[in-house]
């Protein structure tokens, strides 16, 4: 009787600390259709999960295949890092039929995967954000800049996208270093970068990673005058760690947009069950399973055919809006033949051709031992 | 006079900090070595469960730094230090101990211990998650910035930079002293020398073991607490250890305590002078004679994605220079 | 010929494989037949570069922590054989210029080299070896400067040099030679050393090889992946999962009857009585007239081979070539509690301990998010989220608390090296 | 009363005995010898005695206490010494630092014993500072002796002291243990070159497969032609 | 008769410690010759020189007329130059047959290729080398532990193993060093017996380290004397034992 969409995540690995986040965020989706009525005529929804390691391509695209072929999953919230979306789809999601949308898998290369439509995410690309934080720096005329970037798949694509649209633009990076995650000294790559003279550090990684300790030995080290970040660095938990009086100024991007209903509303049903709205990736996740549920009860059955169209319908305009939380409205919609459309938590989540959503940038900024919001950045 | 305190800051107050903890580190794989005859892979991983019982400590009694004028942390280490000695004598009696008792090939102890690592680590992340972490709970990390005449970039160096300094020192002549001049530290050379022929010498060897693990113990908590003050707290701190340490141990000579002290300078300075940026020195030259010659803006040996492997060549390096390391190691 | 036939199906082989096969029919139960054939093909490329282990150890008594860096290298040359042409790099002048770097290359391995031939010419060896390391040094950074505009290049205009467009199983082979290729380095330099060594400089040579692969961009596209890998069977896409992996596993099921049927044949020959006097004794195998060196390089190149093999086709497998997924967990030490629990040096042993240890690695995490359900089907959604990121840890755990065990109630495995008997 | 008595000593390393059933005593100021051919049991019996391996069956006893698998480091303490066949030094300890470890479970002082050693082999005091490991064969064997000295033991249990040792240092070691014999120390000790030790035994040990096989005087085993034919070499 | 080896010269320093010093001699083929000395004289040292163990820092060493100072112990083995070792160096995790089994050096099977693809080839060697195995253990009377772990066996029947591998490899040259040091004195006789069948038989040619005089008298002509690293003296056993510089610096003046 259930209808079950897995939940492919890193839980160990790299970003073993932000999965349980990103998790709780579609479960939250699932607990909503579920006390909402559940969905095709009552039956439940549930989300069993796999494990990719996000480093072991083979243990990603295992733990896909068990979901596509042993749970025999309609769909898939997942994965979260990029190089395992990749594994998993092409191993187990495409072959299997599966649709796959991931939260936070923002490699520019997800949009190639030859996916037969197939592959969504409800995250923007990198390089929509790069883009974005090269030209906030440059509208605050800071014209000098030096680079480090986690090296793997989200620093690497930030970075390029960062670092082509900065210079077009007439900016200099003095240095462009990557550096590798875990490490617990970063002073030679820190020393590595100071060499340059750059005064501005842009700092692209993640924050319970080597994100904490590079803002922390940069500010220690007394060679930069200003910190820059992006979405992987922005979370409270940065500035208790390292001190708000390191951190205060710090500028920093992330993705979604403070001005869409939806995200108050997920705020509010997120706070109600302990779930921090601003844990990296939970509004997404959230999106994520809120949407295939909306397609699976739009398609009428259970089958993983023709499930993609029945995404693009419910998730772009024109129709009905659908905020989160929404499901016995927008189940009554589609009962009655309506067109829908869902305006979701992270952003209003209109798939363009190759299942990407266009991005939504803020700006962030350190403001007495806080991140707070300051607006869009065009 | 700037690109000198940079070179100081960098490299030299840079080694010096990893290069004393991959000394004191090397120091407790080489003294494992020495006297039970096997790699102890576990080493790091000891590092991090002690630095995680000060974390603890610490968010337990955070205010009992303030009282001495030093980091919490830093005053709570020696209850860490004995916990973590337990634990290390408690790991050797369920684990190493009947493999020795076997008569088992010094190999096999190894593996065992490269389990024992996977256990700790495991055991780490379950009970106290994977994210990062700072030891100053309540304080926060004094920075000393010293102007130097003639330079407007100050010399930097952190409170527990310089308790590790201290500590390693300490920790080396104390070692000496009590190798060379106590009963017990003698007993441990004959152990390590001839483990059958001590027992036969009325040596009980259950307790140098036990001795020599609580040394060890001791000595991966200090490294490891003082390491986690200086940058931060992590599970996977340790792997990333693992392979400078030995590195550190072997190119001293294994199973040499001051071979161990070198050896983990030798790899700490050449790391940060591997990725060091020498073009920053050749400045003031440039600067003098503009037309001599061009100076590329990064003049490095080695990308710093290639830092993890810089040990390594050191290693392969001294064992083809001089296969029993800079001093002269044991075994071979 | 009678004894070895018997030695080949004891009572104890049969009864493991009995209960081997027990669990891989629970599994396809459990799991289903698309799974459960996947499983199978892992399974059999981890037993090769078991295999590979349990040679290098089993019988010459080299401990070689560095089996990642194998795999990985048999990895990266099953994408690089079989990945389609790229025209955006071989269409440009970068060839040429790339061939320039390897010529320049050429040219400065030539200089080191007649630099350390200089004491033929009357230097004394110390200005020897302080000459060849400054020439060594000028080499290195002339070659580096050279080389960082065309790779840079490469990657900006074509990505990466792409593939050579062959047919898999060429990159398999090749992927294994190079392995072997570089096994033969690293022996060269290491196995000298004492065993404990011996496993600290293979752990860092798999870490630079690793390195290399994830840096060099412009030839493995590094962080960025290459996906999808041609198969040399039709793609499950094509004809479907189970029939896909069937014939994929019948190709490595193939490979590994070859190999497990030469390295019996050597084994029992003159040839494995041969390397397992030299693991008992150096000293004495030398002195017996056995070239000890050519002999452990032998067997240690053999091994490296095995690997890169075993590599490569997991690797094709994946459909993937992820540099950054190589960690030592899965290919090091998964494999080599493969091999401590199958029997060191005895090869059914060793394809039977791949099997098992790969099923409780796999079955490990459903296993541990069902117990935790059960457990915790009470608890709110944060803690089950949290509890199952931290359950899986237990996996890490498990995987060392199996190595101890072992080691500890069967430290020769549960298919121990038999000794040579003549009646 | 016997100073130390073995009585039906079963015993072995693994599974098997190799010890099956051994008796053997030596009184107050006795020279004991163990002979036998290779793989009697000799060096597992002294082995046994001093704790080293599990006696499954029988007992030890030392001045009428019985020691049976009892630890080394008591036995040390209550007066035995035990120099074995090999290995029997520690190489990196200076010749001083041997002999100090000798004394490891004193607690009085031990000047006046360290002083005797060296005069009882001169050779070492000229090299109390050195290594032991750079000593010759010969040297090695004193210091190895000295160290078991150092106790002031009352049993001193001698496994081959002469085995590839030059005939000046042979006939040295037996000399020198004629002489710490004669200060009181009780000795037993296994022997190949088993003439010349049985010549100054007062009782022998003919150990074969792990039993007794003759036990006697050491005069009347060299004279017994049995004996001399089957394991003195005629 | 001709020397088969000719040392010529040999030093070797290990640190500062001078172990063998500007040492030379001679080896008549066809004889035992006997080589003692003091503890720590090198003569050791001066085996593991020969045989190729490690190199000599000066001189040469000629085998058979062919000089093979820098020739590796494997291949000086297959030029008919075999060692024994002062301490049994058994493979002790194979069995005594084993063990004797696979010191043949011209075995086809130790090839990767021929194990592989020459079966026939390899299997008639076997049956070939395994008869030889078996006729030697039984020469030894080892027959009753043929199947055990050499590593098992007494150290008299270690000793007894390290002579049967010198009958599997029809050797010109073995070098024996100490093989009497703790060995059952009834069963030396009977190594000494065997040492001499082999000698006369099969004219293998010894060069034998020994402290025991008996052994030595009973085989030995001539003796050659090492101290501290270069010869002494070299003649007759009597000759030997009645050179007062040998007395005092080997036998001790109240040997005899
Ligand atoms: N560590 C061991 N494990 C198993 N068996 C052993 C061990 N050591 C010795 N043995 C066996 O015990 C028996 C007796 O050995 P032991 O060393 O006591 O002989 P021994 O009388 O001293 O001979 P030798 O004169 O050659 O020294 C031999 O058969 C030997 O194989
Ligand atoms: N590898 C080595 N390193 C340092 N010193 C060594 C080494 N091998 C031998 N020696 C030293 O060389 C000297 C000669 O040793 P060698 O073994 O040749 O003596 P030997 O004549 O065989 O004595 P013995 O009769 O006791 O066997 C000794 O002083 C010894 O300590
Ligand atoms: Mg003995
Ligand atoms: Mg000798």
């Amino acid at each position: 009787q259930e209808i079950k969409v897995g939940f492919l995540g890193g839980f160990t690995g790299p970003i073993e600390s932000l999965a349980p986040g990103i998790l709780q965020g579609a479960q939250l989706a699932v607990s909503q259709v579920n006390a909402q009525g559940g969905l095709l005529n009552g039956r439940t929804l549930s989300m069993p999960t796999a494990d990719t390691t996000c480093v072991d391509a083979s243990a990603a695209s295992n733990s896909a295949d068990r979901l596509v072929n042993s749970e025999g999953v309609v769909a898939i919230v997942g994965g979260l890092c990029s190089g395992a979306t990749i594994a998993a789809a092409n191993n187990a999601g495409i072959p299997g039929n599966v649709v796959m949308i991931s939260p936070a898998s923002t490699a520019p290369a997800v949009s190639d995967i030859n996916d037969n439509d197939l592959v969504f995410r409800t995250v923007p690309s990198d390089s929509f954000q790069g883009i974005a934080l090269a030209r906030l720096l440059l509208s605050k005329g800071i014209r000098e800049v030096a680079v480090t970037f986690l090296n793997n798949d989200y620093g690497r694509g930030l970075a390029d996208a960062f670092v082509a649209e900065y210079q077009m633009s007439g900016g200099q990076v003095l240095a462009n270093v990557a550096h590798e995650e875990g490490r617990a000294d970063y002073r030679s790559e820190l020393g590595n970068i100071a060499s340059s003279g750059a005064e501005t550090l842009v700092v692209l990684a993640y924050a319970d990673g080597s994100g904490q300790t590079i803002v922390r030995q940069a500010y220690e080290s007394g060679n930069f005058l200003q910190l820059v970040g992006a979405d992987g660095m922005v979370g409270d938990a940065l500035v208790n760690a390292v001190g708000a009086q390191a951190l205060e100024g710090m500028i920093a991007t992330r993705a979604g947009s403070p001005e869409i209903e939806g995200a108050d509303v997920f705020a509010a049903a997120a706070n109600a069950v302990n779930l921090d709205p601003n844990a990296v990736y939970a509004a997404q996740a959230y999106d994520a399973a809120f949407l295939l549920a909306l397609a699976i009860e739009k398609n009428g059955s259970a089958d993983r055919d023709s499930l993609s169209d029945a995404l693009r319908s419910v998730a772009t305009a024109p129709g009905e809006v659908i905020l989160p939380g929404e499901w016995e409205k927008a189940k009554r919609l589609i009962a009655a033949g309506q067109d829908i459309n869902y305006e979701g938590a992270a952003g209003s989540q209109e798939f363009d051709a190759k299942g990407d959503v266009p991005g939504v940038v803020v700006e962030m900024v350190v403001r007495n031992g806080r991140f707070e919001t300051l607006g869009l950045i065009d | 006079m700037n690109e000198f305190i940079f070179f100081v800051n960098n490299v030299l107050i840079s080694g010096a900090v990893s290069g004393s903890v991959y000394a004191i580190g090397a120091v407790g794989v080489t003294l494992v070595f020495s006297i039970m005859r096997f790699a102890h892979f576990a080493h790091a991983d000891m590092m991090t469960l002690g630095a995680f019982i000060v974390l603890i400590l610490t968010t337990l009694f955070p205010g009992v730094g303030a009282v001495v004028g030093l980091p919490t942390a830093f005053v709570l280490m020696p209850i860490a230090m004995a916990v973590t000695a337990g634990v290390a004598v408690g790991i050797d009696r369920a684990f190493y101990k009947p493999l020795r008792q076997h008569n088992v090939k010094p190999i096999v102890i190894v593996i065992a211990s490269l389990g024992v690592t996977l256990m700790l680590q495991g055991l780490i992340r379950l009970f106290a998650g994977t994210s990062s972490r700072s030891l100053y709970v309540d304080e926060f990390k004094q920075i000393f910035r010293i102007d130097v005449p003639f330079a407007s970039r100050p010399l930097v160096i952190t409170e527990p930079q310089i308790l590790l300094l201290v500590v390693t020192i300490a920790c080396v002549v104390g070692l000496h002293y009590f190798l060379n001049k106590s009963r017990m530290g003698k007993a441990m050379r004959a152990m390590s020398d001839n483990p059958d022929l001590a027992r036969v010498s009325g040596i009980n060897t259950q307790t140098v073991i036990m001795v020599t693990w609580i040394i060890a113990g001791s000595l991966a908590v200090i490294a490891g607490t003082l390491l986690s003050l200086d940058v931060t707290l992590k599970p996977d701190l340790s792997f990333f250890l693992l392979l400078p340490i030995f590195a550190a141990a072997i190119v001293g000579g294994v199973g040499h305590p001051y071979g161990a002290i070198a050896g983990g300078f030798v790899v700490g300075f050449a790391e940060t002078m591997a990725v060091f940026n020498w073009a920053v020195l050749l400045r003031p030259l440039h600067r003098a004679f503009p037309n001599l010659f061009e100076l590329p803006a990064n003049l490095t040996l080695v990308g710093t994605e290639y830092k993890i492997v810089v040990p390594f060549f050191i290693l392969i390096a001294i064992l083809v220079w001089r296969p029993t390391g800079l001093f002269k190691g044991k075994v071979i | 010929m009678t004894t070895t036939m018997k030695s080949l199906i004891g009572k104890r082989e049969l009864i493991l494989f009995g209960l081997l096969l027990l669990a891989i029919v629970v599994v396809f139960g459990l799991f289903g037949s698309a799974y459960g054939t996947r499983m199978l093909v892992e399974i059999a490329c981890y037993a090769i570069i078991a295999l590979g282990l349990s040679i290098q150890w089993g019988y010459a008594g080299q401990f070689n922590a560095g089996v990642m860096g194998f795999v990985a290298l048999g990895g990266f040359f099953a994408m690089f054989f079989s990945m389609p042409i790229n025209d955006d790099f071989w269409g440009s002048d970068l060839p040429g210029q790339l061939g320039g770097v390897f010529l320049r290359i050429a040219i400065g391995l030539a200089l080191i080299y007649g630099a350390s031939k200089l004491n033929r010419f009357g230097l004394s060896p110390k200005l020897r070896t302080v000459v060849t390391v400054l020439v060594a040094i000028v080499v290195y950074f002339w070659i580096k400067s050279n080389m960082v505009p065309v790779t840079q290049a490469i990657e900006r205009d074509a990505d990466f040099i792409g593939g050579l467009g062959l047919p898999p199983w060429s990159g398999w082979i090749v992927g294994g030679m190079v392995a072997g290729f570089v096994g033969y380095f690293i022996g060269r330099i290491c196995l000298g050393l004492r065993s404990d060594y011996l496993a600290i400089a293979t752990l860092g040579c798999a870490e630079i090889i690793k390195a290399f692969l994830k840096n060099e961009d412009w030839l493995t596209r590094g962080i960025a992946t290459v996906s999808p890998l041609p198969w040399p069977v039709p793609q499950p896409i094509d004809v479907g999962f189970v029939a896909a992996r069937a014939m994929y596993f019948s190709v490595t099921a193939v490979m590994i009857m070859a190999i497990y049927f030469l390295l019996h044949r050597a084994y029992h020959a003159p040839w494995g009585r041969m390397i397992r006097a030299i693991r008992d004794n150096e000293i004495s195998a030398s002195a017996m007239g056995k070239d000890v060196n050519k002999r452990s390089l032998e067997i240690f190149v053999l091994g490296c081979f095995l690997m890169g093999l075993g590599g490569a086709t997991l690797g094709t497998f994946n459909g993937l070539f992820d540099p950054s997924g190589y960690v030592p967990l899965n290919h090091t030490f998964l494999v080599l509690v493969m091999v401590i629990l199958g029997g060191p040096g005895n090869n059914t042993g060793t394809i039977i301990g791949a099997a098992v240890v790969y099923i409780i690695w796999i079955m490990s995490e459903p296993l541990a998010l069902w117990i935790l359900q059960v457990v915790t089907s009470a608890g709110d959604a944060e803690a089950q989220a949290n509890l199952a990121s931290r359950a899986l840890q237990a996996r890490v755990f498990s995987i060392g608390l199996l190595i101890v065990l072992v080691l500890r109630y069967a430290p020769k495995g549960l298919l121990p090296e038999k000794i040579q008997q003549h009646n | 009363m016997a100073i130390f008595e073995a009585i039906n000593v079963h015993g072995g390393y693994g599974g098997m005995n190799i010890l099956n059933g051994v008796n053997m005593s030596i009184e107050q100021g006795e020279i004991g010898v163990i002979v036998g051919p290779n793989g009697a049991g000799k060096s597992t019996m002294l082995k046994a005695i001093f704790g080293l391996l599990h006696v499954n069956e029988g007992s030890i006893a030392l001045r009428g206490e019985d020691i049976t698998n009892a630890d080394p480091t008591v036995l040390v303490s209550k007066g035995m010494a035990f120099v074995p066949q090999e290995k029997n030094i520690f190489p990196s300890l200076t010749v001083h630092e041997n002999l100090e470890m000798g004394a490891y479970s004193r607690k009085d002082s031990f000047q006046h014993m360290l002083d005797q050693v060296y005069e009882f082999f001169p050779p070492l005091k000229d090299k109390r500072k050195q290594p032991a490991g750079e000593l010759s064969g010969g040297q090695r064997q004193m210091v190895a002796m000295g160290r078991a000295l150092m106790m002031e033991p009352s049993l001193l249990l001698l496994d081959e002291p002469t085995a590839g040792l030059s005939p000046l240092y042979m006939n040295e070691i037996f000399d020198r243990i004629i002489t710490i014999n004669k200060a009181g120390v009780g000795i037993l000790m296994v022997e190949q070159h088993a003439k010349q030790a049985l010549r100054i035994a007062h009782k022998g040990f003919v150990l074969a497969a792990g039993q007794n096989r003759f036990t006697d005087t050491g005069e009347n085993l060299i004279n017994d032609p049995e004996v001399a034919k089957t394991f003195l070499g005629g | 008769m001709t020397n088969i080896i000719d040392v010529k010269n040999v030093s070797k320093s290990f640190g500062h410690l001078k172990v063998i010093n500007d040492c030379s001699i001679a080896v008549e083929e066809g004889s035992i010759t006997g080589l003692i000395g003091p503890n720590g004289a090198g003569k050791s040292t001066l085996f593991n020189i020969i045989a190729g163990a490690f190199p000599a820092d000066a001189g040469s060493i000629h085998f058979a007329g062919e000089d093979i100072t820098h020739i590796p112990a494997n291949q000086l083995f297959h030029k008919g130059l075999l060692r024994t070792f002062q301490i049994a160096h058994e493979f002790s995790h194979m069995s005594a047959l084993e063990n004797l089994m696979m010191v043949p050096g011209d075995q086809s099977g130790e090839s990767l290729f021929n194990a592989w693809f020459k079966p026939g080839l390899v299997r008639s060697e076997e049956l070939a080398v395994r008869q030889k195995a078996l006729d030697v253990i039984d020469f030894l009377s080892l027959g009753h532990v043929k199947n055990e772990l050499a590593g098992n066996l007494s150290g008299g029947q270690k000793k007894l193993l390290e002579l049967g591998r010198t009958m599997m490899a029809d050797p010109k040259v073995v070098l024996l060093d100490e093989i009497a040091a703790g060995v059952n004195r009834t069963l030396l006789q009977d190594l000494i017996a065997n040492i001499q069948r082999l000698n006369k038989e099969l004219g293998y040619t010894f060069l034998v380290i020994e402290h025991d005089m008996d052994m030595i008298a009973k085989l030995c002509n001539p003796v050659i004397v090492l101290a501290q690293g270069s010869v002494m003296v070299q003649g007759t056993i009597e000759e030997i034992q009645n050179n007062e510089e040998v007395v005092e610096a080997y036998f001790g003046t109240e040997a005899h």
